[in-house]
């Protein structure tokens, strides 16, 4: 299984029936396809829509239909559509059971930047502020590390997306939660030792006693 | 009141140096053919408030590329890299705004609110220089309220009377800036005799909108 | 004519076509009644609609649908229905051309008070507080006396509704506008002498070198 | 997710001294059967948030005449005389508000917002002993977010997801106190499959909604 498929099962499971949750772009995208059956997750688009449904086929693509990424979807039924201002009533009022998001960098403090890089990349926030500000729960869900690239660090260097809000970082090679004292590893990829995983982590890693393997 | 008027003259409300507001969502629900138009007109030095700036070719992002705008206040430019370009070269200023608080600042606007009290944003590069308040031991940022001199919108179906219905995920912002221009002037997809709209379906009333344009 | 009359018949006639009017409870609902040909007002209701209709026929009562007051009306074609916030985003926003509350008491400085008599009667504020600071042209329309009782003073006694908010008094003596200077009347109903008017007013009246008959 | 309940576990979850807001204006659009059974189970020490408190026999007032109440939030009580007879006697404690504050003040609850910066009210008992913040030259007060326990309200047509369209006047704060509460119960005048309602005419998602009583 490719390390993105991985990371997206391993998140569907943090899911329980009815939960209301928004998926980032890219990689999260990934995670109703590993739903468990009996569990049903409401969908959020921070466009303006809850109920996201798969992609249409070619030649019913609508254009007045997409989803935060602006990309055509579909809605099921029991889907609503709403303006931003509920939209964000939604995210900001803590109506989200989740969100799930990538990162740049993310830290022992549970701090996460993802919205810039200084004099390189600054594509704007857009909504990830909210989101990471409001969901009850806050998942990172990445790559380990963006091409050798350390991003589980100790402090962050990059402006942040918002400050001490992450709940839990699930990765190809493990799960790691934010506590106050810092990131306990709880899960583990068993094709890596938890050296190897530590290796690649700039942030030290407590290890809980209950660690278990990731699947 | 006749409030159906042609774009030449609704273009002829738009001039150099004002503060706009353009509905879409990556330009999903954005009055494309006013953009069109303005930029055949050619004023310059606008301001825009929108969710961002779409793309190079589609939505709000034509505007920045036809050197029209001085200034944009949004949520996110990732989609178009002319308004990184530009910013780079000090062509263009931008201002990123969280999404959800660009819409309540829009919102508060329109309701006649100073502004917004919002936690999203603390700790990050978003809350330099601006008030913090703290309320029942939470800290808020105080971000103003948003007017503009005209905004511009678009509606799926409109009556004669200015009232809009919104398609699908066209909504977003549209009935936010509604609220909060001295002149709104709405992109008519489909004209509609009054009393064709089911008065629930209506999400914005007609007494927001000076202007209809069915292009 | 009976005083309330006069004084509807003279308040209908402050309105220009496609003007957002709020009526209060009271003698303000006669207005419409004398609202010239031609002239379109749209009647905003602040438990959610605008386009207030005629009193429904008794066996057409639908009790979904009632003004501020409680009662069963109709709503008009192009009318919309929305919910307390946008009601008031209406009104608190500035989107409201007048509003016509009756008072208990008004003064000079264009100070009304209508909500309360500490220890006698606190029915409450309901919306008129948010219309007295939010319309455009706050109108005073009610008898120019309670029983006798002065009500248009120097300074109001009772607690205010709305500080310096009033543009205009019409009673059935006369219209006042309320200026820097003080209360200017501008017409007067000739039943009455201006010494007559003074009489029963505290507040100085400030005679306006164009002043004219009421009709 | 099973929401419908009986009305019996509904009212188990109202428990003495709790916060609830009702919603509902002159009991239009309030949840009467639910209001009923209140009675029938004699909970106390309720502080209820509402527009106003109805008729003796009509609406919220049915709960200030039972003696339920302990304090009331509301913008206006002159059509109860029970309530202002048991203000009087220091049995009630009544806070009037500002309509248009109150529904801010209860959106921004639900939106996740510290408060509202609103300028009705200043130069008014409402404003005394409230933080002034000037802004932009102008002053508002700031009016603390509302949140409630419970939120009961009223649905013209509820889909089995929660879904909720109001009908006509009937909608006034249902939605407002629908995102504001950490359970929301409501009563459903009419009970659809899901998919029977469209999802342009949904003004309250289903995610705010804990459960449904169809009486």
């Amino acid at each position: 299984m490719e390390a993105k498929d991985i990371i997206a099962r391993r998140v569907a499971s943090e899911f329980k029936d009815g939960d209301v949750v928004n998926l980032g772009i890219g990689l999260p995208t990934l995670v109703p396809n590993f739903i468990p059956e009996g569990v049903e997750i409401i969908l959020h688009s921070e466009n303006g829509f809850t109920g996201i449904g798969p992609a249409p086929e070619e030649d019913q693509v609508d254009m007045d239909l997409v989803n935060a990424g602006g990309l055509p979807v579909t809605i099921i039924p029991g889907g609503v559509f709403f303006d931003s201002a509920m939209s964000f009533t939604i995210i900001r009022g803590g109506h989200l059971d989740a969100t799930v998001l990538g990162a740049l960098q993310v830290d022992e403090e549970g701090n996460l930047a993802n919205w810039m890089i200084p004099g390189k990349l600054v594509p704007g926030m857009g909504g990830a502020m909210d989101l990471v500000g409001g969901a009850k729960k806050v998942i990172v869900a990445m790559t380990h590390t963006a091409k050798g690239e350390i991003k589980i660090l100790k402090r962050c260097t990059l402006p942040l997306t918002g400050a001490k809000k992450v709940s839990k970082i699930i990765t190809e090679m493990g799960v790691m939660e934010v506590t106050p004292e810092g990131l306990v590893l709880t899960e583990y990829n068993t094709e890596y030792t938890i050296e190897e995983i530590q290796a690649v982590t700039e942030a030290t890693l407590i290890i809980s006693k209950d660690i278990k393997p990731m699947f | 009141m006749k409030k159906v008027i042609s774009m030449d003259e609704a273009i002829s409300h738009i001039q150099d140096g004002m503060m706009i507001m353009i509905g879409g969502f990556l330009a999903c629900g954005s009055p494309h053919k006013i953009i069109d138009a303005i930029i055949e007109k050619g004023v310059k030095d606008l301001t825009i408030i929108g969710n961002d700036t779409g793309f190079v070719d589609r939505g709000i992002g034509k505007l920045v590329v036809s050197g029209q705008a001085k200034k944009v206040i949004v949520s996110h430019i990732g989609t178009n890299k002319e308004t990184g370009r530009l910013m780079n070269e000090g062509k263009l200023e931008v201002v990123l705004v969280p999404q959800g608080t660009l819409a309540e600042q829009v919102r508060a606007g329109g309701a006649g609110l100073g502004g917004v009290l919002t936690p999203i944003g603390v700790g990050t590069p978003v809350a330099e220089g601006k008030d913090h308040l703290i309320i029942d031991g939470k800290t808020y940022l105080l971000e103003k309220a948003l007017k503009a001199d005209v905004a511009l919108i678009f509606g799926s179906k409109v009556d004669e009377k200015g009232n809009v219905y919104y398609h699908e995920s066209t909504r977003n912002f549209n009935p936010l800036m509604a609220t909060a221009a001295e002149k709104v002037i709405v992109e008519a997809e489909e004209l509609v005799k009054v009393g064709e709209l089911d008065p629930h379906l209506v999400m914005t009333p007609g007494l927001f909108v000076q202007y209809i344009v069915k292009p």
